[in-house]
């Protein structure tokens, strides 16, 4: 609404920070979900995988100090923490598909009422590819989709997808500028608004029906 | 790129995973399944069967290569009849395993060497099953799904997993980063996948950096406790 | 354990598989099946990417991670119209691609990421198939079989194997023992096992001996040639 | 016949030895197959490896000098040889079953006229188990029996195995200290006899029928 594209972004990456818990293996999209690292909360350790083949994956690197060996999954180049490892694309699947991946946060064209995802695929026009999104979104135990509520004003929180799907029912949890919205078996349920709108409001940039939680909150940011 | 430096957490503590081997004794508990590491007992980590055998814990079912000797690694829980089930490639180093067998005291389930670390494999990396050539045509094969792809037949062989995976490190940071010498990898990097709960022991235990990360085996993220255990 | 001296064969001959890239002409032709290693391009080997432009060798069946970017990688071969087929996970940092694909000159298989892995493993690794719930539902189990196991759906999905794979190592010795820096490991030591013949890019060339056994990470017995690579 | 275990051991050894070429990937099995390392002719550079993970195998440790970080699949102390690398078990077993092994050399309790072979149970007396057996003879390219040829003066080269496969028709070849026999679709051919027994001794002792090869040879030992 009136909130700008830029701090929008930070409302939700410092949002999700606030969901990953100490000891955990997290996986960060590209884009938005990257700077979910730059909150998360004092006291909290998480590791950070990257698909391209590491765990305990830093901070970007300076500038002057880039390492061709040390990139992440956008091909950036970030540094590796003392804790770190590096390995294959097979065993980086494997921590993924495996389930060792606690949580993992990703962008998304579209989610729907039941959780169904689509980020991989607009007909006719991109077609990007899944990348290891597919696996992320089922092989993570808490899948988090971190993005901006609507696309050029129109709503990405549908009743039904109709992009392709990237995965069914896995999305666990809806992070947007304006709110925080969960993924149960009733629909899709509001339990956070941003301080700054009202339930209205986020019902009209909203498709999907939103339950609102009784316990609904503000949300911090 | 690594500095040798202790690792700390944001409160500026020092974190591991090392425990003392009594501390686990919580952990661990009859009927449990168990991944144990090693490869004729070369690999397994003996001081975790030194505790099993002082908790007397029983009715295991016990995941490895082979049930080793009887008086080293798996073997010697087998004579200590603390094992239900035995899932393994190879028992004929131990007779012991062949004599409860026969007497009906033991279960064994007996998968090719190659099929079973992929099943183990499957369990932890989050495949529905393992389509393998080997055992087609023999007893192996029985009361399993057989599938045709491009006109050869592979057995469906189904994922295991375990409640406890029990590892052998040679040098292993406070992280829980692991390095393993020699034929001391076999089975414990792929079990450390395929459980709930993955118990390092340590032969050289060493601060966090000083295991460079390409050579790291099984990363820390996927270790649960440590424990020293020395040559 | 291991000593720095010259592997010689028993004729006392220093063996070793370098060559100059030249040499490789004979080996590369139109219409093969090729896998490349490398993420985004870091990892690849960029000389043997150059040989393939410089002989324009057309027709190519490529599977790797990516299609990197216009001017890197498996990218360049795109742009340079040499690709019939790529198989890979992720096309959209190469607009080339793409506009190849609509154009209908350039046909793209996409496979999730962790299915490709999977499927080049089980092509080198002898098994029939890769059973993953990744893709269930969506547009990836279209034509596909599908195998219920313990109540879960999983996509059969078929092995991969080529012609040749193009490797990118970090240190490299005469005998092919190769160890992969940081993220540089990605494809390479899983193609190296699924290809008929295995060329490596060796960015630094060193002795045999000169890596411990325990960190080779692609044995040299897989390792058909060796090129200098360089930086 | 006349040939004592020790010697017809040998007699097998260097025989099968002559099969490797320069350049392969080879598994031994354990006990008499092991021997044939010892065998190699001059010229000729295999790399032997071991399936708890290793290639590149060297001979027996000196007594004084073992590390029980290098045995091999019958945990006896060896050597690795520089050009040597350690790996995991599902390694190991993908250069096995993905057809990288150039050749295996096993024992067999039996082998018949298809090429099948029995040498991992006798039901009601002795299983010890297949351990790698059964992924070496699907696996590899080439599969060589070394065996004496009898066991207690009994055949082991039978129309028809009885006891329980090990694999169907999966032998190439079989190597006793009575000759060379190879596996056809038209059944099993005597390609070398050893020197000093004749047709009819050999036949007496195979119970599977013998195809005389046209350039039947005599076998060196």
């Amino acid at each position: 609404m009136i909130i700008d594209e830029k701090k929008g972004k930070e409302i939700i990456a410092k949002r999700v920070a606030k969901e990953l818990s100490d000891g955990q293996l997290v996986n960060l999209g590209i884009g938005l979900p990257t700077k979910v690292a730059n909150y998360i909360p004092k006291g909290i350790n998480v590791t950070f995988q990257s698909e391209n083949g590491m765990v305990g994956m830093g901070k970007a690197c300076e500038s002057g100090k880039e390492d061709a060996n040390i990139t992440n999954a956008g091909g950036q180049y970030v540094n590796i923490l003392p804790q770190g490892a590096f390995f294959d694309s097979a065993m980086s699947f494997g921590l993924i598909r495996g389930g060792h991946v606690d949580a993992t946060v990703l962008g998304a064209l579209q989610v729907d009422e039941e959780g169904n995802l689509a980020n991989w695929n607009i007909p006719g026009k991109f077609i990007p590819g899944m990348g290891g999104a597919m696996d992320l979104v089922v092989g993570a135990k808490k899948v988090i989709i971190a993005m901006l509520h609507t696309a050029k004003g129109k709503p990405k929180i549908l009743k039904k997808c109709n992009l392709p799907f990237t995965a069914k029912k896995v999305v666990d949890l809806i992070v947007t500028e304006l709110g925080v919205i969960e993924v149960t078996d009733k629909g899709l349920v509001l339990k956070e608004i941003n301080k700054n709108i009202t339930i209205d409001e986020i019902k009209a940039v909203t498709e999907a029906e939103l339950i609102i939680s009784e316990n609904l909150k503000y949300m911090e940011g | 790129m690594m500095k040798l430096e202790k690792y700390l957490n944001s409160r500026g503590e020092e974190m591991n995973k090392l425990v003392c081997i009594d501390d686990l004794k919580n952990l661990i508990k009859d009927g449990m399944t168990i991944m144990i590491g090693g490869f004729l007992g070369f690999g397994t980590p003996e001081k975790l069967i030194d505790l099993l055998i002082q908790m007397n814990i029983k009715d295991l079912i016990i995941i490895g290569n082979d049930t080793s000797f009887i008086d080293k690694g798996i073997g010697r829980l087998i004579v200590n009849n603390q094992v239900k089930k035995v899932i393994v490639s190879h028992i004929g180093t131990n007779p012991e395993t062949g004599k409860l067998m026969n007497e009906g005291k033991l279960e064994v389930e007996l998968s090719p060497q190659g099929t079973l670390i992929e099943r183990i494999r499957a369990g932890g990396f989050g495949l529905g099953g393992v389509l393998t050539p080997t055992g087609v045509g023999t007893l192996v094969e029985e009361g399993k799904e057989k599938i045709n792809i491009s006109d050869k037949e592979y057995i469906l062989e189904l994922p295991l997993k375990a409640d406890l995976a029990l590892i052998r490190g040679s040098i292993v940071d406070k992280f829980g980063n692991t390095f393993y010498k020699g034929i001391t990898k076999n089975f414990n990097p792929i079990i450390a996948m395929a459980a709930n709960t993955v118990i390092v022991e340590a032969q050289d235990l060493v601060e966090v950096g000083e295991i460079e990360p390409e050579v790291v085996m099984t990363p820390g993220v996927l270790v649960d406790y440590i424990i020293e255990g020395g040559e």
